[in-house]
């Protein structure tokens, strides 16, 4: 396993309580948002609810790439968006990493250039996270020269990874990062991402449909339905509720 | 590369576009003979005049057409006294060297019926000189009537006559001096001298710019070995 | 090109031509992904007047537009005889002015070709690149430009081949003047009015399409290239 | 647009020049679209010469293209004499010798923008059509033509445009016949020829200005109804 | 659940002995597919492997769309595919249904017209599957109006299905199909999809990352790395291999 070097002096104009106040509301269409979770203390939460539960859309929200109607969002004390202040921090300059759940590669730029894009625009003194070591981690060396036309599903994923993590974030918008990779690697990155937590007090958004990966990773579920948080709270109070159960367990699968 | 030498003592004429063989040989003379630096620019006679109205670098206007130096001449962008009729010309009836048809011009001969279901090419009646004269040759001939929806209106008289070349039109009014130069059409009759005003091609210099470079060139435009070539492509020096 | 078999006048045409059809592509360039820019992607009072003026010499007759730069950019013009006196720089009857017209004519074909590239361009990468930490105008430059590269090559090809062939609008504002403004169509339109210039006017024709086929070949080089590197090497 | 106020000379003028500019559009629009796609995907020997050939009329002056036209279709053309005593049909000096003039110019800036937008298209999602069922043919109207609407939207209003502002090609062909082939600019133009004609042809250049915009104008709302049909309601 | 009504009288020229036999070679750039199974007998052939083992780029081939330099492809005893006798039948004709990795809807079609695209081609008489049935099992009624930009992860790749199982096909080829639906849905979708392999003898290659859903799922297990396939068999007899397990296996979540 690679370690992580920690340079952290100068993270900017944070304090490190990594608490996570998120409140908002938005009409798209005839689905809405309407959503509010608090999760103190490090570590990862899991945003959890069926498809089309409005996962997604938060998550965009959060990244600033569209604008709640009303609500507020603040990452480690700091905030980024307040509808009734009029704050609205541009995505570019709120350092959050996100990996997408379409990819997004650059296509016109090789995998190594598109590593870089996001590196090279934080100061040096901001990174925390090293080249070599995500690289390896995600196992793209040998795909750096190439550009992301002729990857496989996975690779585009992992390259999406090491994009958004070599942005040094201070919070990791991550949207179902690990669904198309085999548990080999899964069992690489996981790790990994619990640790960005954990020592580097980095808190993260984690999406995901595996129960496995909630039981393992999560600090705080965020049990979403229909734009609606209809539970928050720890792994185990929100996990034995008869609802999460019947959306998260595996009748088929464990009959 | 390329300076704004509109300063330098270089001589620019600005002539009609049916003037072109003839000034660019006079010009080549000219140069030949060493006396002086000329630069000849040919274009439509009005596009010429809107630009010399606009300050366009032209010591010399050739024009096509007396109007045009009239419009110069009230905007005061002519140099006083130096106006003058430098040629002229006749318009004729062509046909396309193979054609069999016999035709005489005079007063309200058959042209609507030799020409059947075609065309009568000739430079545009409301702008082109060429045209201008024409239609007012026919009309003094008693036969503008008949012809008028048969009348294929070119942008100058080059095109006119390329469409007598080709055979698209039977018939086309052009300047004898483009007649005598195509090979692929033949003259069917010369319109009177009478039935239409007199074709001259004024020239004068241009306001401000009458240096004696300019001057000399005039004067030479004037002289006998301009009037042979000028004779030579088939106008009348006045 | 074989250049030796060309006589003075045919390769002073030429040079003219080629140098002030680079020029006017060359200049209509950033102002047309601009433009391009602007009206593909932003929403304003007065789009539609924008819209209108960029495609006005595309509707108007060449002859037209060329006799409002006269009245505009010529020496005593409203825009032009000012850009004199304060500076002594003028279009008149230069081959500036002979560019100037190459470019207003071809800056409708430029702009509409960039434009449909830019419509085209998924705005998903370019928020990809903002959550990444580019700012819209990094972004412009290191994403939206270069996807859009197949756009611009056909804005500059259509730009170059529409220069090339530009007479109206440049013998109405610049006249004919040899080795100023006598391009390759201005010369052609002079043998053309001469009896017996056909075998002239047919050679400079020949090198006028010898010049465009040489530069939509190399655009096609070029494209290919480009398209081969995004899509993978094979 | 109020037609009141127009002369009948200008109210001729303006039925012809849409009348012939919608038969120029809507006569290379299939071919246009077809071209558009080989030049876009098809690989084969002289195919630079077919892209030249396309090309040609945008690279040579337009009174040059006529003069081609005059040689080719005219009733003693290669192919118009042929073409005469066949079916009787003829583009000389009527309508739709306009017509094919104009498309004739305006086809170069009609293919380009098609085929910019063909080569924009999703190749996956043709294959995706050819795993549900579909030939090349249904898939080639049910799929890649709706995706690319907009540069068929765009080559369009190209076209449409540059044969409202057609002269040099159209005159060189057809001359200029009234209330045959005496279009908006060849009115225009003879206006600017006359001594006093600026007013005349400031009007003309207004109708054609205004005629332009509402063209543009409309284009743009129905791109942006199709634009949001396809990237949802907001 | 609903029930899959059977009308197959009449499915063209196989005789369904539902024999997948596949032999394929292809280089791809510096990466090069080199496979040969057979897989007897009605059911689900799980394909497995690493990220950029070669899953997709074996399925594209299947597909017919892309071509293999050499080797065959023989469906039901029907061959689509043999580089040496010339045999290339496009994939338009070869009625295969095919679930993409990276989903593929139209997006200038409704959902409803997407559903309708690959169906309408299909003659009624070869139709075995009913559209209100596929809707009602995907859930994704309410979305029928929708145009594809505004639709969910979950619901494009439900949509996807819904599209390839309407085409009745004579073999479903499905990258990946589940990754990002809630456990709930998997729940309806996977024994449906077992039920086309067991009731319409509908062969199905299926890839996955999920140790669970080969489990359950897979008749043959087809294992493979680096282009080439380590191991073709049943579903104990591969998954019992120490070079399965470890990409396969669950060390840290299960740690
Ligand atoms: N044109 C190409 N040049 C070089 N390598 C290529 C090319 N096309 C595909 N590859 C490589 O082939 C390998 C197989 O790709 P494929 O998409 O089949 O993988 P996969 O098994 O589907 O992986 P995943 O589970 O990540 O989707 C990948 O490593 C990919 O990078
Ligand atoms: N413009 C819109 N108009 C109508 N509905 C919309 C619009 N945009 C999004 N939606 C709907 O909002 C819902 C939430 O979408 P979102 O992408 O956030 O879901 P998600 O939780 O991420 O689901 P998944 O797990 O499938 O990715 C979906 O049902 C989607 O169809
Ligand atoms: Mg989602
Ligand atoms: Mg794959």
């Amino acid at each position: 396993m690679t370690t992580i070097r920690a340079e952290k002096k100068c993270v900017p104009g944070y304090d490190h309580e990594n608490l996570l106040d998120i409140k908002l509301e938005k009409v798209q269409g005839n689905f809405s948002v309407e959503t509010a979770f608090i999760s103190g203390g490090a570590g990862v939460t899991a945003l959890f609810g069926h498809s089309g539960a409005g996962k997604t859309s938060i998550i965009n929200m959060i990244a600033g790439l569209s604008h709640p109607d009303s609500g507020h969002i603040v990452v480690n004390n700091h905030c980024v968006f307040d509808a009734e202040k009029g704050i609205n921090i541009p995505p570019e300059k709120r350092r959050f990493g996100y990996v997408f759940q379409d990819g997004r590669l650059f296509p016109h730029m090789s995998v190594h250039a598109n590593l870089l894009y996001g590196m090279k625009r934080v100061k040096p003194c901001y990174r925390y996270i090293k080249f070599d070591q995500v690289v390896e981690l995600l196992g793209i060396n040998h795909l750096l020269q190439r550009h992301p036309a002729t990857l496989s599903g996975g690779e585009k994923q992992r390259v999406a990874i090491g994009r958004s993590l070599l942005t040094s974030p201070v919070l990791m918008l991550m949207d179902e990062p690990l669904a198309s990779l085999d548990a080999a690697r899964k069992n690489e990155v996981l790790p990994f991402i619990s640790r960005l937590a954990g020592e580097f007090s980095v808190p993260i958004l984690y999406v995901t449909h595996s129960i496995d990966e909630i039981l393992n990773l999560a600090d705080t579920v965020v049990f979403l339905s229909e734009g609606k948080s209809l539970a928050v709270g720890g792994v185990e109070e929100v996990t034995s509720r008869k609802d999460f159960q019947s959306l998260a367990c595996c009748s088929f699968l464990t009959e | 590369a390329y300076a704004d030498d509109g300063q330098s003592n270089k001589v620019r004429i600005f002539s009609a576009g049916s003037t072109i063989n003839a000034v660019t040989d006079i010009c080549n003379l000219f140069i030949e003979k060493k006396m002086g630096e000329i630069t000849p620019s040919f274009a439509a006679s009005s596009t010429l005049a809107k630009q010399i109205d606009q300050g366009a670098p032209a010591d010399i206007y050739l024009s096509a057409n007396p109007k045009w130096m009239d419009f110069l001449e009230k905007n005061n962008m002519l140099e006083p006294g130096t106006r003058f009729d430098l040629l002229g010309n006749r318009i004729v009836l062509i046909a396309p060297l193979n054609s069999t048809m016999t035709i005489t011009i005079d007063k309200g001969f058959d042209l609507a019926g030799v020409l059947g279901d075609e065309k009568l090419a000739m430079g545009d009646p409301d702008h082109v000189p060429a045209g201008i004269y024409g239609k007012q040759a026919l009309e003094s001939l008693g036969v503008w009537d008949s012809v008028t929806l048969k009348v294929a209106r070119s942008k100058d008289v080059r095109a006119a006559l390329a469409l007598v070349e080709r055979a698209e039109a039977p018939l086309g009014i052009v300047y004898s001096t483009d007649a005598a130069i195509s090979k692929k059409v033949k003259v069917v009759g010369v319109f009177p001298e009478e039935s239409h005003p007199p074709i001259i091609y004024p020239v004068a210099l241009v306001a401000g710019n009458a240096t004696p470079s300019a001057r000399s060139f005039m004067e030479f435009l004037k002289g006998e070995d301009a009037k042979a070539i000028f004779e030579k492509y088939g106008f009348n020096v006045r | 090109m074989d250049f030796s078999g060309l006589t003075p006048l045919e390769l002073e045409a030429l040079r003219l031509s080629l140098w002030i059809s680079c020029w006017a592509v060359a200049g209509s360039l950033g102002p047309g992904i601009l433009v391009a820019w602007i009206l593909a992607r932003k929403n304003f009072p007065g789009k539609t007047i924008v819209d209108g003026l960029v495609h006005l010499p595309l509707v108007l007759p060449p002859v037209v537009t060329g006799y409002m730069l006269l009245l505009i950019m010529g020496r005593r013009g409203m825009v032009g005889s000012w850009l004199y006196e304060l500076t002594g720089f003028t279009f008149a009857f230069n081959w500036k002015g002979a560019a100037l017209a190459s470019a207003v004519m071809a800056f409708p074909l430029l702009v509409r070709a960039v434009r449909l590239s830019i419509e085209g361009v998924d705005q998903g990468l370019e928020q990809a690149a903002r959550t990444l930490g580019a700012g819209p105008v990094d972004l412009f430059f290191t994403v939206t430009l270069p996807l859009v590269f197949p756009g611009i090559l056909t804005g500059v090809i259509l730009a170059f081949a529409r220069s090339l062939s530009e007479f109206g609008a440049t013998i109405t504002f610049v006249s004919n003047i040899p080795g100023e403004t006598r391009t390759l169509p201005i010369a052609l339109y002079s043998l053309t009015q001469m009896p017996g210039g056909e075998a002239g006017a047919m050679r400079l024709c020949i090198i006028s399409v010898v010049v465009a086929l040489i530069a939509i070949t190399s655009s096609e080089i070029l494209a290919k290239r480009m398209e081969r590197k995004i899509k993978g090497e094979r």
